[in-house]
């Protein structure tokens, strides 16, 4: 069973099926859009988001786990960089509405007509 | 390369200028900067560059758009004078220093050659214009507005990396060019499912952040609630990085999927120009009225991307070009005629040309040009347009377009109606010798464009 | 043993990794409480890292358990604790624009899903596959050789993020409200 | 097909086995005879006031965001680190490739650190202290009384 | 700088001059315009001095490059700034020249905001004789279409009441038909080809000079409008629908019947020297339109269509001499007569014979110089009571001699009098609409209804408001004042030019009989 030349592929990759990842991924993905469009909170609309960029690194990394590549994970690695980055920003923003408004759902917020 | 380099340098000098005692140093250190960063945009002129590992690849045709991006900016940065009127809150130096840094985005998703430089260039541009956007920090609508492009812009982002996540999975690699040759080889068939829904929602993503319909909902409440310099800034600059990152994403790698994509961008550019010019007509506000007209632009520059002729980038570049000077010089006008007035509407330009002659030229000039009225760069940038979607004998897509822009003449002469025929008790507003020079060159420019598109056409 | 062995495979724990994650993932969209909220995302986050270690990337695994766990989402429950918000107030979202929210993303998740249920790709290569991708020390060379350019900017991503942060999220002098 | 995997599967799960089980012996066992005192929360003895939401102070908030970051700064330098003195590397490079490395490093810290200084020039991470309002209403007591008073008895000591 | 150019940059410059010149010389606006308008009259007349008769083609031959766009492999498109005259153009060159001078004379009762009223007068100058000009197909539609802007000021500034609402509807209309002219420029643009820079370029060089684009053989083959290649718009042969288009488009302008609602209102709200040079010079560029481009590039469809034009053009006649015969304003009675007697215009063109083309022409010069008389005519009268209705007025002839002459004089020259201008434009069209191989003959009986009616609403009104007992509705007798220097300035050269032209049609037929005869040789070949 552990012949020499899979002997360095994780099991992961031999028992698993890519598919599942995939549809893992797409599942967490498909929530994570759910929330943002039936929540009014604008944090835990927020937190869908993270949701939908954790399904993106799940699929990246698996993308290159099963093919052997160093670039998706680089490029795991750089969306989480940003994401906190984005994160600063965005509680910021949230932040300072709530000052203002003592609010945050988004649907409070209907000075400007959709 | 020099230029992102520049613009990050030049991002913290002004950031901490701010902590020097004369304030009045930030605007004009500001437009120098800018300055040199748009001499030294060109410096590789005439060659095709690519750099660090496949990172950053650019040629005339990139230089000139980030050289319209610039130049916009420039406009727009000189149009703030100092941000003097917005009174004690009003930060300067930061404005500043975040407009020079984001920058440095827009230019990354113009000439990015490694989706990740796009991604990374896309997130700089956005989080730089969720603060400008609610740096009115008392301002409700500002706040809101800032929230709402916030959470969509993250969502859009989201979209976009999930697209970038399958076109890796069905290409194994985020180089333009190497997707291109994978797709060229169509090694890529066992994989389609994942490409097709990569291309897709990486084109989604990136179709939010130029709001094309169906993706344009947030537009008008974020440029109605931005402070309106901002609105400028970001109604110009995105859009105009963000069709460049479109086109080189379509033309530098998935030109051969034509075939697919092309009923999808179809669609939604009919979508655009629909919902853009058909919902303009209703607004009872300038500023909101500017922004569905953003929108319907959107719809014009796609057109342009749809067709993806060989034509097709120096249409996009022309397209935005005028698109952005035209926009600079009505958001100046507005800046000016909202203080005076405290209000967007289309009334408060009531009686503008009687005691106003040179704002009223400026603001008829920009909206003949957004019109496309012939003689304005506008009327150039939407006939290079239609010849493309002609030249890929899409007839409905032109006729559509060609009715579209029958509509928009009808609410950008609303405010011409307003401001020439209208009685209005506006006085003489005072505008600054330089602000004066600012809309003097820009409406200049959009008239010498309309007589002479070779000059800029030629360079690419 | 045949049998034990085949309960506890990689294969087991991908599936008890994936049902945690999927459920915490309904939770954090579900709860009430955006407290609780958080902390389904934490969990959601611990199972990811799982699947990152047995993914062997175990540089991001722990990457995200400090990124995600660790300091977003403490930022998140700050900002949440300061806020103070009890139970969500007023979730008045209209049942008809949620129900047919969830409705157009279940039909697009369905979709994909379907689509990719198709989809082969495309076998390893045995000879040639690099067990130590995800080590810290591969993914160091590549980041600061190749990835340079996008590294260097990511430091001017993060001064914006400071400068406009901390100006926007910063108290005013005459602000009403803490 | 029993791996590594498989044992901290196996671990996990017993774990959570082990932790149940003992949480429902200890229900079946223990005694059941709840009164008032017993059900508040446990405070030290305090009367707890209040809800256990306590609102933050958003003078916090700046410090975290900081902290963000830098944690995020952080994580760039472990990969960082593993490079940076390679052998390998610095033999190809004829040495060049640890100052190289050294200067990646440097800008990207730099220009962190520069935004750090802008938040600290700034003010922002000063902490907003509360002044509290000196009490004005007018004493009967002259106040070189309380000084003598204190003289008098500094001096005896 | 040549002679043609002068005549575009002449007002031009004309304009600059009023713009910037300082506000304590506004009295001298007017007398600057008007020293232009003399000045381009006279070029005009140059160019006619040096204009060669027999020559049927394009004189004064003008060619700049303008704008090359690379196409990348399908080669370039250039466009020139090209301008050049023949027989066609030139009587209409010079009608603007009388029309405009006319014009501007009238335009001495404006008193607001002189500065932008005159220059924009003289940019519509430029941007009109521009039209006439230009041989490229983009340069005459930036010409086309910058015209609007200008009129449309002049209307909504200096107009009426509901100027407004009328300056929206005439941008809107003309506007919609630069669009679809615009629509079949964007179809030409790869289709036709300039054989001689192709062949200097190795490449394809896509043009839109006329004179290529009117020879069948300079459009690339299996390419949109190659007359062989069988492409199909909306079931239609694409060079059918797309000279329906560009029809449309020009008939708008004209106008003919459906598309001519606009005319009215722009009329009736704007002020007298606008409706002169509206309806003087403006509508002759739809009809100019049509035979320099529509023809010019779709021989072989208009003669397909020429039933269906001709029964456009009798219906314009005889609904605009109905709806004029039962109009109350003058300005708007004037107006259907408008619309009526380009009706004319379309009907000879149609009929595709040199009986037909020449009495088109023929018919533009005329009507241009009767309308402006017919406008300037209102505007003496509404000047004195702001007041347009027939019904309010009778017996105008005995307080105003001079006016009534005049008036009477333009009426009868206008219902086709022999010995006047309207009677040779009516009787050569309609003889064209008789003999034309292309079209029935019940059309151009059909048409003869128009003179009747002409004759008719004319007649009735002269006998309305000028004969009889004095009467004024609202008692404004005492401002009946008879003609000005100023006012007779204007008519009484008006008079004498239809006069002349009726009397000597041959001055305007032998400038257009040689082009015209060259240009039918395309319709005999059919």
């Amino acid at each position: 069973m552990f012949s020499e030349a899979t002997a360095a592929i994780p099991d992961v990759i031999q028992q698993v099926k890519i598919q599942h990842y995939i549809f893992l991924a797409t599942a967490l993905f498909v929530i994570g859009i759910v929330g943002v469009l039936t929540r009014r909170n604008a944090i835990v609309i927020f937190m869908s988001v993270e949701l939908m960029l954790n399904s993106v690194n799940l699929l990246l990394i698996t993308f290159s786990a099963y093919r052997s590549d160093p670039a998706g994970q680089v490029f795991v690695f750089f969306i989480m960089a940003v994401a906190a980055a984005e994160v600063a920003v965005g509680l910021a923003i949230i932040v300072m509405i709530y000052r203002n408004t003592r609010t945050i759902d988004v649907g409070f917020l209907n000075k400007l007509k959709f | 390369m020099l230029p992102i380099v520049l613009l990050s340098v030049f991002g913290i000098v002004v950031l901490f200028l701010g902590f020097s005692k004369s304030k009045n140093i930030l605007l004009p250190a500001t437009l120098l900067f800018l300055l040199v960063t748009l001499i030294a945009n060109f410096v590789d002129w005439n060659h095709q560059y690519l750099y660090f590992n496949d990172m950053l690849w650019g040629n005339n045709a990139s230089m000139v758009f980030s050289g319209i991006v610039l130049l916009s900016a420039f406009f727009v940065v000189a149009l703030t004078r100092g941000f003097e009127q917005e009174g004690e809150a009003a930060q300067p130096a930061e404005y500043y220093g975040i407009m020079l840094f984001s920058l440095v985005g827009a230019i990354m998703m113009i000439s990015y050659e490694n989706l990740i430089i796009l991604f990374v260039g896309v997130e700089i541009l956005s989080v730089s214009i969720y603060i400008l956007t609610g740096s009115d920090k008392r301002n409700l609508r500002s706040n809101e507005a800032a929230l709402k492009y916030f959470l969509m812009g993250a969502f859009a982002t989201g979209i976009m990396l999930f697209g970038m996540a399958l076109m890796y999975g069905a290409t194994g690699s985020f180089v333009i060019s190497d997707i291109s040759e994978i797709i060229g080889t169509r090694a890529w068939n066992e994989q389609s499912q994942l490409l097709y829904a990569g291309l897709l929602m990486l084109l989604v993503g990136l179709l939010f952040k130029v709001s094309a319909a169906p993706f344009h909902f947030w537009t008008p409440d974020v440029y109605d609630g931005a402070p309106t310099i901002f609105t400028a800034y970001m109604s110009t600059i995105v859009k105009t990085a963000g069709f460049a990152a479109l086109y080189r994403l379509l033309a530098g790698s998935l030109a051969s999927l034509q075939d697919y994509w092309f009923a999808t961008l179809a669609t939604i550019t009919v979508l655009t120009l629909l919902a853009g010019n058909v919902t303009a007509v209703y607004q009872t506000s300038f500023k909101r009225m500017l922004a569905y007209s953003s929108i319907s632009h959107a719809g014009y520059l796609l057109i342009a991307l749809t067709s993806l002729t060989a034509k097709s980038q120096s249409s996009i570049l022309f397209y935005s070009l005028a698109y952005s000077l035209s926009t600079v010089s009505a958001f100046g006008v507005l800046i000016l005629v909202s203080q005076q007035q405290a209000s967007n509407n289309y009334d408060a330009f009531n009686g503008l040309a009687k005691k106003n002659p040179f704002l009223a030229f400026v603001l008829a000039v920009s909206m003949l040009s957004l019109a496309g009225i012939p003689l304005t760069a506008g009327f150039m940038g939407k006939l290079f347009v239609f010849t493309d979607a002609a030249q890929k004998g899409t007839i409905w897509l032109l006729v559509v377009a060609i009715l579209a822009s029958a509509i928009g003449i009808y609410y950008y002469f609303r405010v011409l109606i307003a401001a020439y025929f209208k009685e209005g008790d506006l006085a003489t507003i005072r505008i600054a010798p330089f602000y004066k020079v600012v809309l003097i060159i820009v409406t200049t420019l959009t008239i010498v464009l309309g007589l002479f598109p070779d000059l800029v056409l030629q360079l690419v | 043993m045949e049998f034990i062995d085949r309960i506890f495979s990689t294969q087991s724990l991908f599936w008890f990794l994936s049902f945690l994650t999927i459920l915490s993932a309904l939770m954090v969209v579900t709860s009430k409480s955006p407290v609780y909220s958080v902390l389904y995302l934490i969990l959601t986050f611990f199972c990811l890292s799982g699947h990152y270690i047995i993914l062997n990337a175990q540089f991001l695994a722990f990457v995200n358990i400090i990124v995600y766990a660790g300091a977003i989402m403490v930022l998140f429950l700050f900002v949440i604790m300061f806020l103070n918000m009890k139970e969500d107030e007023a979730e008045t979202s209209p049942t008809l624009i949620r129900t047919l929210a969830t409705g157009t993303a279940i039909v697009l998740g369905v979709t994909l899903v379907l689509a990719f249920s198709t989809v082969k790709v495309a076998a390893f290569n045995p000879m040639a596959f690099d067990s130590q991708v995800g080590m810290v020390k591969n993914l160091g060379s590549v980041l600061f050789r190749e990835y340079l350019l996008p590294f260097e900017l990511a430091s001017v991503l993060f001064l914006i993020a400071m400068v406009g942060a901390v100006m926007l999220g910063r108290r005013e002098a005459g602000d009403r409200h803490f | 097909m029993y791996s590594d995997f498989g044992q901290i599967l196996l671990f996990i799960i017993v774990a959570i086995a082990i932790i149940g089980a003992i949480l429902i012996a200890n229900k079946i066992i223990r005694p059941n005879l709840p009164n008032e005192e017993k059900l508040t929360t446990y405070e030290s003895g305090e009367d707890p006031v209040g809800n256990a939401n306590v609102q933050f102070n958003a003078r916090f908030y700046v410090v975290a965001l900081v902290f963000v970051l830098f944690e995020v700064e952080l994580l760039f330098l472990f990969p960082w680190a593993t490079v940076f003195g390679r052998p390998e590397l610095i033999a190809q490079t004829n040495g060049r490739w640890g100052w190289f490395a050294l200067g990646e490093m440097l800008i990207f810290v730099g220009i962190l650190s520069l935004g750090l200084a802008y938040a600290w020039v700034k003010g922002y991470l000063d902490w907003i202290r509360p002044e509290p309002k000196k009490p004005d209403y007018a004493l009967k007591i002259p106040k070189d009384l309380y000084q003598k008073i204190n003289q008098k008895y500094s001096t005896h000591r | 700088m040549n002679l043609l150019s002068l005549l575009i940059f002449l007002p031009l410059f004309g304009a600059a001059l009023v713009l910037f010149l300082p506000a304590s010389q506004t009295k001298y606006f007017k007398w600057i315009t008007l020293g232009f308008c003399a000045v381009e009259l006279l070029a005009a007349a140059v160019v006619y001095h040096y204009f060669d008769l027999s020559n049927p083609s394009f004189q004064f031959v003008e060619q700049t490059d303008w704008i090359t766009l690379s196409l990348g492999s399908l080669g370039a498109v250039s466009i020139d700034y090209l301008l050049g005259i023949d027989g066609i153009s030139l009587p209409l060159v010079l009608l603007t020249g009388v029309v405009m001078l006319v014009g501007a004379v009238s335009s001495w009762q404006i008193t607001s905001r002189q500065r932008a009223y005159f220059s924009l007068y003289l940019l519509l100058t430029a941007s009109i004789m521009g039209c006439f000009l230009a041989l490229d197909f983009f340069l005459f539609f930036l010409f086309f279409e910058f015209m609007l802007l200008p009129m449309y000021f002049l209307i909504g500034l200096w107009g009426g009441p509901r100027r407004e609402y009328a300056a929206i509807k005439f941008f809107l209309y003309t506007l919609l038909g630069s669009v679809l002219i615009l629509v079949v420029m964007i179809a030409l643009y790869l289709s036709a080809f300039d054989p001689y820079s192709s062949l200097n370029a190795q490449t394809i060089v896509h043009t839109f000079d006329l004179r290529y684009l009117a020879d069948g053989h300079n459009y690339l083959p299996n390419s949109l409008l190659n007359g062989l290649s069988a492409h199909q718009i909306m079931g239609l042969d694409a060079r059918l629908f797309l000279f329906l288009v560009l029809f449309a488009g020009f008939a708008i302008k004209l106008p003919v019947v459906p598309f001519h609602t606009w005319l009215p209102d722009a009329h009736v709200e704007a002020p007298t020297p606008v409706s002169v040079v509206l309806a003087g010079v403006l509508l002759k560029i739809g009809g100019y339109g049509f035979i320099r481009i529509a023809y010019n590039i779709f021989p072989d469809a208009a003669a397909e269509y020429a039933t269906l034009l001709g029964i456009l053009g009798m219906v314009s006649i005889v609904y605009g001499g109905f709806n004029a015969l039962a109009q109350s304003d003058l300005k708007k009675m004037i107006a259907y007569s408008s619309v009526s007697h380009m009706g004319f215009v379309l009907l000879g063109v149609a009929s595709l014979t040199p009986e037909g083309l020449n009495g088109a022409v023929y018919q533009m010069v005329s009507h241009g110089v009767l309308s402006a008389m017919l406008f300037v005519v209102t505007g003496v009268l509404y000047d004195r009571t702001q007041n347009r209705q027939i019904e309010a007025y009778r017996g105008l002839a005995k307080p105003m001699p001079a006016y009534t002459t005049l008036t009477a004089i333009c009426f009868f020259a206008s219902l086709g009098l022999p010995g006047f201008s309207g009677f040779v434009g009516e009787l050569f069209t309609l003889m064209g609409g008789f003999q034309s191989e292309f079209m029935p003959k019940w059309i151009a009986t059909a048409s003869t209804l128009g003179i009747v009616l002409a004759a008719a609403y004319f007649l009735w009104t002269l006998q309305r408001m000028f004969f009889g007992p004095l009467w004024t509705q609202k008692g404004v007798e005492s401002l009946l004042a008879d003609l000005t220097p100023r006012e007779k300035i204007m008519l009484l050269p008006l008079a004498a030019l239809t006069l002349v032209l009726g009397l000597f049609p041959h001055f305007i037929f032998d400038i257009t009989s040689a082009t015209i005869t060259e240009f039918l040789k395309k319709f005999s070949l059919n």
